[in-house]
């Protein structure tokens, strides 16, 4: 009787599993039919590389939402990294000592936020919120509200560069993806992620010190976040101050797609990876069908919302 | 009860004359340099500058326009987030007896002392007569647009969609928005280029979008694309001397603010001053 | 014998806002001593082994480990130093699997944080025998019932070496099997040299395990007795400090017409047929083993769960129920057995609470009248004597039994025709029992049908007017009180005849 | 012994109750002493009638928060129904029916809202998230991009006219608390609010129709929105496509200042009143000592998250 209960239940298990990832077929199908220019290997490279921004984010805000948090922070941190990235190379630096220097200002961006969540006993939204104010007025006070540039050649490599055909900031996002998969999967803090996110009072009773643990999931949303601002800085050859304004949203509907519950305790890193690219193929077909502006807007949202409806529906 | 003690109160005559200038944004270098040829104007003709950033949202700066009506600011100079949502911060500056110059943008209505603007039609005109001339009347463009609703994007879409219909050989392949951001215009850009394997010009409601469009040009490889940009921000610039952009329409904001106070101080010591204030276009191209 | 002193606590003093909880308590337990810890609800037993697990830490006192005097500064330091607990409320992480839950926090590993899965399983199916389960450490936990879930919660403090076990009514949600099991194992550990601190408040229990009972009462000392000495009156008297009459004051109410009459009720893989019927002033037991789809029946009835089939007639009247709202207002109110999850709103007043689902009877036009809703409020809490600073204090300051009598005075003030009872007295103390069991009998008295769903079988059979026992979703029994036996429960509620 | 406990228990409250009051006093007070402007009758009156517009959405908000759930379209349902308001009245309709068509055109918006998150199983981050992409695009689409001017005289007195020397938005504020207030306090729709944000398994089980109720909240949030963008353009004299960009945040902090948890069930309207004013008091403060505008953002999320942290840690 075990087995047989078993069964139908793996099966579903697997369903619920696919779900982002048939609708993403089908999306892709309804491109590929609408625009012969869609399926080509170049468009793909293309989306994908466009993807990665916010997909190296989207990794960030999962682990965060998989403990039940929010992170809203993050498009301020892209531009506060980038910024500080870009002001230290047009300062003089060298490449790694200004992309070191912007990765660690997301971390501690991301450190506070943390802080300001554990020791602060501030909801997260409220907390990254603040965060999201704070950082934006700072970026622009550093960068007067212009963009910098004067940015070292080889910096350019980071956002243009390719490696053995595929673009640099592709492979930065699959090694982030494969990390995060083991970390989730295979590892403690992984175990712990899932665990706080499920009932926190139940992981501190185990033993677990569930505020290290949750300064270390927004340290490292931090962490990410800035990297993309960094990536980003390339790609665009210079820091824009309003550099990710929105860039949150776009990454929880990344891992929501994803099948990530918001409340926590349940989700996959590839869930994420699935939600971006449906996003980043969305954006990319509308621009390509030539959907006029404002409805592209109108669909997106819809889609969104289907895919969801979908997904929960067949839950049920 | 203590607001009518302080009407009473002995005019500051030693005191500096406050002048309050509403930004419609400072997110957005154009806005930073209207501000800086303002601030340095102030200084050097002695008065005092206090500026509000209504961060793009029509009913914040009416909030703002408001509270530099509560100050009693001498003159306020509005660089308006809409035209027409901004009449009624004006009016109630009417009501206050405060006099109000409008620059970059004008207002629909409500008493303006004078007005200090460059065409946005007129410019985005400019910008499409220069395409259509250097294509030599045929071949594809592209149209970034600005964020949607904003007067400069609809504007400038206008008189630049004018220029090209007087063209028959040029056709609009792409019209998509990139939001005034450089990122966005990347993006957008990007995408196009995948859907349309020739294009000839792409004209960019500002610098900022111009910018991001060229890279995307760049590392596509595709040749022959021209860029128009507009605002000759200092980048811009750089990148027309340069050979990336073809050219960007300047708006010169710096001189927007500095005549923008200057007019104030007049308007302070009671002289008459003009209506409007155009202040020239002008096409920046490789020198 | 090794019976040297493992602990010892001496005045403890904790204080919650508002609330004294401990007053200079003591506390004494010897190496394979099995010391069970009794008192009435709100005693303070659970934050004094709080306290010694390192959930809470105390105001004032001293804590002897060993003959060493020690500072308890968190769980995690606790466990190093031997010391396990089972808490009362389940503490698990629904979305893991059994395993998962079991070594949360002492992942077996590998190198670099690696978690070694294989040793995981391995060990939990190790544990899992042991308690004689079949619970497979796969199964993510939220598809557990809560008896199962109290199964691998006890898994989980089996699952490292204690010298000190603490045992918080492990029970309160097994039944006799489980419980057997449980207690072999109890008794081997003992053996083994680990000292126990059992907290239960099904007396029988104590007596069949512990070798020593302390008393607490208002959260102070009250005394400790050699188990073999002490006698039930005895142990009554000092936990709620007078005599107590009878155990179970079961009193035979006049059954009138039915009241209410479930026939052929079906949900796939859940519940089978069923079909029974409930009379005017009857109170109807319900037996069976964990998962035997008592509680499934209940929320099926009361219109919480779908069904595939089958009619409920109330008063006589055929009746359609999809909703809880259609259910009371037929007149069934039900009393849910998890009283945290699924009775209480834990964020409201005790006022609140009581009124929530009886508003409409105390609203003009959907304005509430204080007035009334007062009225009927303190009217309940006088009348199932409920402790309680006001009737605006937080539900959730109060103890256990407290809040137990809240849900029960919730569905007083709707005054339904039908109450069913899930495990009704689960975690609470004998003198409020003795009150919950009067107020069944008032119920009872003024016509009210009960069904009573509960997994103690001298309550079973002490309280009910007939019997029914569940097996895999179906009725394998419905007998009058005269002829069950605890036997006869056993065998059909295991499949048997 | 009853009553022993009763008193320190009510005390606790009532400081927990006040705190965002004395925040708003020490703010004031402090803006007191550094701007001579800033305590003048004129400018009350001026800094609660800019309130006022987030002050309405932040009443729906609070019966959102409540219920544990979360309006992210608000801004774009002020800038739909203030656009469909203005058309009908450029149109040529009369105030009355155009007024009234901009908060049915809000309520249904809401409603979709709560049948998305009750019906359709949706969280309602991520329904009303997908509403607020779908409504600003449709807005786009109705006004083209363009605001629409040519409104009726009558119309202006809404935003701009006084009843009693009281501005018109500030008497529409009051009234929806005051009707907030009982409703809250006195009504059976009110206990159920916070009985489902306390415990929405248990509410259902007592007999309470969860989802009608969370339909309700959601469609009365949409409402109060959509009155909100209406006053919002008769304020501007035209409808904005763009208007109301960001509300959402604004009246979210609003809630919290005041006190009310985001994880439902707790919390009062008071303050949010309280909370709202916090917010309006600091934008009008800082413009009358002239903060530089990135300097404001800064203070802004700083004081932000002062506020909730000093809240919280006394709580404790
Ligand atoms: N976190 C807390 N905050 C405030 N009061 C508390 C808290 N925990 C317990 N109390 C109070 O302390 C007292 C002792 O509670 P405790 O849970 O220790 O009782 P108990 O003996 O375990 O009761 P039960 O048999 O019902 O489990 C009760 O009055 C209870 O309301
Ligand atoms: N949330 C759930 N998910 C999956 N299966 C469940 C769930 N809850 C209960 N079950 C299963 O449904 C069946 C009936 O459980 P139910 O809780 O009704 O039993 P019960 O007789 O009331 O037992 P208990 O004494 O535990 O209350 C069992 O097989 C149980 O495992
Ligand atoms: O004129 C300005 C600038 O071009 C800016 O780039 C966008 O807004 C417009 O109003
Ligand atoms: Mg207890
Ligand atoms: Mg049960």
């Amino acid at each position: 009787m075990a087995a047989e209960q078993l069964k139908p239940k793996l099966s579903a298990t697997i369903i619920r599993k696919m779900g982002p990832l048939l609708g993403l077929l089908l999306i892709s199908l309804a491109l590929a039919l609408l625009s012969d220019r869609f399926l080509t290997v170049n468009n793909l490279l293309n989306v994908t590389r466009q993807v990665s921004l916010n997909a190296i984010i989207s990794v960030g805000m999962t682990l965060v939402i998989l403990t039940g948090g929010i992170d809203l922070s993050v498009g301020s941190i892209v531009a506060m990294a980038g910024s500080i990235t870009a002001g230290l190379m047009a300062a003089g630096q060298g490449m790694g000592t200004a992309v070191i220097a912007g990765m660690v200002v997301g971390s501690i961006l991301g450190l506070i936020n943390g802080l300001l969540i554990t020791k602060g006993k501030i909801p997260p939204f409220i907390a990254t919120m603040g965060m999201m104010t704070v950082a934006r007025g700072y970026t622009l006070v550093y960068t007067e509200g212009r963009p910098i540039t004067g940015l070292t050649e080889d910096f350019r490599w980071l956002g243009a560069g390719y490696i053995m055909g595929i673009p640099v900031p592709v492979v930065i996002m699959a090694l982030i993806f494969i990390s995060a998969y083991f970390l989730l999967k295979k590892n403690q803090l992984g175990r712990y992620i899932y665990a706080i996110g499920g009932n926190e009072e139940a992981a501190r009773l185990s033993g677990i010190s569930t505020k290290k643990i949750l300064v270390t999931v927004y340290t490292l949303s931090g962490l990410l976040a800035g990297l993309s601002g960094i990536i980003l800085t390339s790609r665009l050859n210079s820091a824009q101050p309003t550099a990710g304004m929105g860039f949150e949203l776009d990454a929880i509907a990344a891992v929501v797609l994803g099948g990530t519950s918001l409340a926590g305790g349940l989700g996959t890193i590839g869930g994420t990876l699935v939600g971006a690219m449906i996003i980043g193929v969305l954006d990319n077909g509308l621009n390509l069908l030539n959907v006029s502006s404002f409805y592209q807007q109108v669909a997106k949202g819809a889609v969104i919302l289907l895919a969801v409806l979908l997904d929960r529906k067949r839950d049920k | 009860g203590c607001g009518g003690n302080q009407s009473k109160e002995p005019a500051p005559a030693a005191k500096k004359a406050v002048v309050g200038l509403a930004v419609s944004t400072l997110n957005n270098p154009f806005f930073v340099d209207l501000k800086d040829g303002a601030k340095a104007a102030a200084d050097a003709n002695g008065l005092e500058l206090v500026v509000m950033d209504a961060q793009n949202d029509a009913s914040k700066q009416l909030a703002n326009i408001e509270n530099l009506i509560q100050q009693k600011v001498s003159v306020i100079i509005v660089n308006p987030v809409d035209s027409k949502a901004i009449v009624p911060a004006i009016e109630a500056a009417n009501k206050a007896n405060i006099p109000v110059i409008t620059v970059d943008r004008g207002a629909a209505g409500g008493t303006v002392v004078s007005s200090i603007a460059s065409d946005n039609v007129a410019g985005g005109k400019m910008a499409g007569q220069l395409i259509v001339d250097k294509l030599g009347g045929k071949g594809k463009v592209v149209e970034l647009e600005g964020i949607p609703g904003t007067s400069a994007a609809n504007d400038r879409g206008k008189g630049f969609n004018e220029a090209i219909k007087a063209a028959a050989g040029i056709t609009v392949v792409a019209k998509q928005p990139a939001d005034f951001d450089r990122a966005k215009g990347m993006k957008v850009m990007e995408n196009i280029l995948q859907a349309n394997p020739e294009i000839n010009a792409v004209f960019a409601h500002n610098d900022e979008m111009a910018l991001g469009a060229l890279e995307a040009i760049k590392a596509a490889k595709r040749a022959n694309v021209m860029v128009v940009g507009f605002d000759a921000t200092a980048d811009a610039v750089k990148a027309v001397n340069e050979g990336g952009l073809a050219a960007t329409v300047a708006q010169k904001p710096k001189d927007m603010g500095k005549i923008s106070i200057e007019t104030a101080k007049k308007v302070i010591a009671k002289e008459t001053v003009p209506a409007a204030i155009p202040v020239a276009l002008e096409l920046v191209v490789k020198k | 014998m090794n019976n040297h002193v493992l602990l010892e606590m001496r005045g403890i003093i904790k204080e919650f806002p508002g609330v004294k909880a401990l007053k200079s308590v003591n506390f004494s337990l010897a190496a394979g001593e099995i010391h069970a810890l009794l008192g009435e609800n709100g005693a303070g037993k659970s934050t004094l082994m709080k306290i010694l697990s390192g959930v809470y830490q105390k105001d004032a006192g001293e804590i002897v480990l060993n003959g060493q005097t020690i500072e308890i500064t968190g769980p995690r330091q606790a466990q190093e130093l031997g010391i396990g607990i089972i808490h009362q409320e389940l503490n698990l992480v629904p979305e893991l699997t059994v395993m998962e839950n079991i070594f949360l926090g002492r992942e077996p590993l590998r190198a670099l944080g690696f978690v070694d899965w294989k040793t995981m399983r391995e060990q939990a199916a190790q544990v899992l025998a042991r308690l004689c389960s079949d619970i497979s450490p796969d199964t993510v936990v939220s598809e557990l019932s809560i008896g199962e879930q109290q199964m691998v919660e006890i898994a989980k403090a089996l699952s490292y070496e204690t010298k000190i076990l603490i045992m918080d009514e492990p029970t309160a949600a097994l039944t006799g099997r489980e419980t057997e099991h449980l207690f072999g194992i109890i008794r081997q550990l003992a053996a083994g040299g680990v000292g126990i601190v059992y907290i239960s408040h099904r007396m029988e229990e104590l007596f069949a395990l512990s070798s020593k009972i302390t008393v607490m009462r208002d959260g102070a000392y009250i005394g400790t007795v050699n188990t073999t000495e002490a006698t039930f009156d005895q142990l009554v008297k000092m936990m709620v400090g007078r005599e107590m009459t009878a155990r179970f004051p079961k009193e035979a109410a006049s059954l009138g017409a039915e009241v209410l009459r479930v026939e052929g009720l079906s949900r796939q893989g859940v519940l089978d047929n069923v079909t029974f019927s409930v009379h005017a002033g009857e109170v109807v037991g319900v037996a069976g083993l964990m998962g035997a789809g008592r509680t499934e029946m209940a929320r099926a009835v009361f219109g919480a769960d779908p069904v595939d089939s089958g009619t409920i007639n109330v008063a006589g009247k055929p009746t359609t129920i999809k909703t809880p709202a259609d259910a009371i207002r037929a007149g069934i109110g039900l009393i849910t057995e998890d009283r945290k999850h699924q009775g209480l709103i834990l964020s409201l007043s005790v006022g609140e609470n009581i009124s929530l689902a009886a508003l409409d009877t105390v609203s003009s036009q959907t304005f509430v009248s204080s007035k009334a809703e007062a009225g009927i409020v303190n009217s309940q809490i006088d009348r199932l004597r409920i402790r309680t600073p006001g009737a605006a204090a937080l539900v959730k300051n109060l103890s256990g039994g407290n809040q137990q009598k809240v849900v029960i005075a919730k569905w007083l003030s709707t005054s339904p025709k039908v109450l069913i009872m899930d495990e009704p007295t689960r975690g609470v103390d004998v003198g409020a029992k003795a009150e919950i069991y009067q107020i069944m009998n008032m119920l009872t008295a003024a016509g009210v049908g009960i069904l009573m769903i509960s997994s103690e079988l001298p309550e079973v059979l002490g309280m009910s007017d007939r019997v029914l026992v569940m097996h895999q979703g179906r009725i394998l029994a419905d007998m009058p009180v005269a002829v069950a036996t605890q036997e006869k429960i056993m065998a059909y509620a295991a499949g048997g005849e």
